[in-house]
């Protein structure tokens, strides 16, 4: 019984740990796409924590809407802002 | 204090704080931080009032989960009030953009229509073939088993939602939103709850007091038309975001 | 007991991340994704003191669970208005000339 | 048999860590997304050793939606950038 105490202690402070690691590394990153692909890991890891926590709705949520959905809709965000805008001259259709 | 807000990468680094400002910052919040922490640690453990008596009141509720049964009966308000929450951002994002892209692409007669001369690549065709009666299984199973296990009308309509966004993201098919079947669609959930706590006003006397012998029908179905409308409102959300025009499209014939 | 203090600490230090990089980052995404991180931190905190030994209270988890899907519609919003004022094209960008592309 | 299962899936915990650093030096954009790719199916073994390390079955249902919409971001990394080409 004591050492599965302690087995799943160490788990979740390696767990907690990371979590921080993991949040400090996505806001230090330079890169934007980087910030959003550690966001998406952060989303997952933090997954884990709710089931930890006995969170299993919370969990399924939290699995749908962090790992899926605000990956991609960052992504797409980050697409659409990452070009510098292209003004439609008026004789563009000659260069297309 | 107040900086430009920079909305492109290749001038995020021009206006950063200088070193000095960030360790004043980092010095602030980090006492704000040992503060919250030592609130948190010196603090008495409260007693689970609310909880004993939530989990005691389960049998009244109709279902079995009880944190269906907290959102869905004991504090209903709360998610009322957050579907119209939603309903508003929905509101807000469907203003018409004058430059909206695949306009003349794609048929805006339908709510879903399909666009058969856009090439998808044959293994993202392959996949969404198994990911997306799938996932829409799935959500049904979620919403039927929140009454008893983890799920619900939130997580089946955030599984729902994926599916959508799969099949936006693919290119072929497109959602337009401001047809009736559309608005209809989004405010399913809305109006399933208003109308069923008017029923239960003009019933009973109370406003979101359900009886107890059909309160897991009443959920059941006020679940439906919120996962329903979740779904729709999330969806749009994604597709206004981008049906902006991508500037880089523009360019090509 | 102490598990439970650990991640209300864990959700403390997230929440001083967040607020770090919500004010010192530059880039919008950037911002964005550190206002979810504080959310992420007090979301925590909700959740690590809902836990009574043996009794977990559903009341924190249904806040959380709909505190979980506004979050993600005010970050599409926030995403949005940002990408309506980068097609405005003040003068956050330079303008580039279709023929010089 | 627990103590064991949960020693694996604190081991799986430990691969995601070294998983991290090609996200985070990753030479390319597809190394890092792949990266985050391995945290979703590490993820899915992770929630699959708890379910029956604490006997949830409840664990089933998180590890099922994890598994079907982690892909979202990948779909929509390469839908991007096979347009970006």
């Amino acid at each position: 019984m004591v050492i599965i105490v302690s087995i799943e202690l160490w788990m979740d402070v390696l767990l907690a740990v990371s979590t921080v690691l993991l949040a400090g590394l996505t806001l230090a990153a330079r890169n934007v796409f980087t910030a959003i692909v550690l966001y998406v890991c952060l989303g997952l890891l933090v997954t884990i924590i709710w089931v930890r926590l006995n969170a299993w709705d919370v969990a399924i949520a939290e699995a749908a809407i962090g790992a899926g959905l605000t990956g991609a809709l960052l992504l797409m965000a980050w697409r659409r802002l990452n070009h510098p805008v292209i003004v439609p001259s008026k004789d563009a259709k000659d260069v297309s | 204090m107040f900086r430009k807000l920079i909305l492109s990468e290749s001038l995020s680094s021009q206006n950063e704080m200088t070193l000095l400002t960030r360790c004043a910052l980092a010095l602030v919040i980090s006492i704000l931080t040992i503060g919250l922490s030592a609130a948190l640690i010196l603090s008495p453990k409260a007693e689970p009032v609310l909880a004993i008596e939530a989990l005691d009141k389960l049998a009244l509720s109709g279902v079995e989960n009880p944190v269906t049964a907290v959102l869905l009966n004991f504090r209903s308000y709360d998610t009322l009030l957050e579907i119209a929450v939603l309903l508003i951002v929905a509101v807000t994002m469907s203003t018409p953009s004058n430059k909206q892209m695949n306009q003349s692409a794609a048929d805006t007669s339908r709510w879903l229509s399909v666009n058969d001369a856009q090439f998808v690549h044959p293994i993202l065709t392959a996949l969404l073939r198994w990911l997306i009666p799938l996932g829409i299984l799935l959500s049904g199973y979620l919403l039927w088993t929140g009454a008893y296990l983890p799920g619900g009308a939130f997580q089946a309509g955030a599984v729902l939602t994926g599916v959508g966004v799969a099949l936006a993201v693919a290119g072929r098919h497109h959602f337009t939103w401001h047809l009736f079947i559309a608005r209809f669609v989004l405010t399913v959930g809305l109006i399933a709850f208003v109308a069923m706590a008017a029923g239960n006003a003009l019933a009973t006397g109370i406003v979101l007091q359900y009886p107890i012998e059909h309160a897991g029908l009443i959920i059941l179905l006020v679940e439906l038309a919120a996962t329903i409308s979740i779904a729709a409102i999330l969806l749009m959300l994604f597709t206004q975001i981008t049906a902006l025009p991508n500037t880089s499209e523009r360019l090509k014939p | 007991m102490t598990h439970d203090l650990l991640f209300s600490i864990t959700g403390v230090v997230l929440i001083g991340i967040g607020l770090f990089g919500s004010v010192a980052s530059t880039h919008i995404i950037k911002k964005l994704i550190a206002i979810n991180i504080m959310g992420l931190g007090i979301f925590m905190i909700f959740l690590s003191t809902a836990r009574h030994g043996m009794i977990t209270d559903p009341i924190p988890h249904a806040v959380v669970l709909t505190g979980i899907v506004v979050a993600i519609a005010g970050t599409s919003l926030c995403l949005w208005l940002a990408l309506k004022i980068h097609l405005l094209g003040e003068d956050t960008t330079e303008e580039v000339n279709a023929n010089d592309v | 048999m627990n103590t064991y299962l949960t020693l694996l899936a604190v081991m799986m915990l430990l691969v995601l860590l070294f998983g991290l650093i090609r996200v985070i030096r990753g030479p390319g954009s597809t190394d890092r997304l792949l990266g985050s790719q391995l945290f979703g199916s590490v993820g899915v073994a992770i929630l699959l050793l708890l379910a029956v390390a604490q006997q949830q079955t409840a664990l089933l249902n998180v590890a099922l939606v994890l598994a079907l919409l982690a892909p979202l971001t990948l779909i929509t990394f390469v839908n991007l950038s096979s347009k970006q080409s």
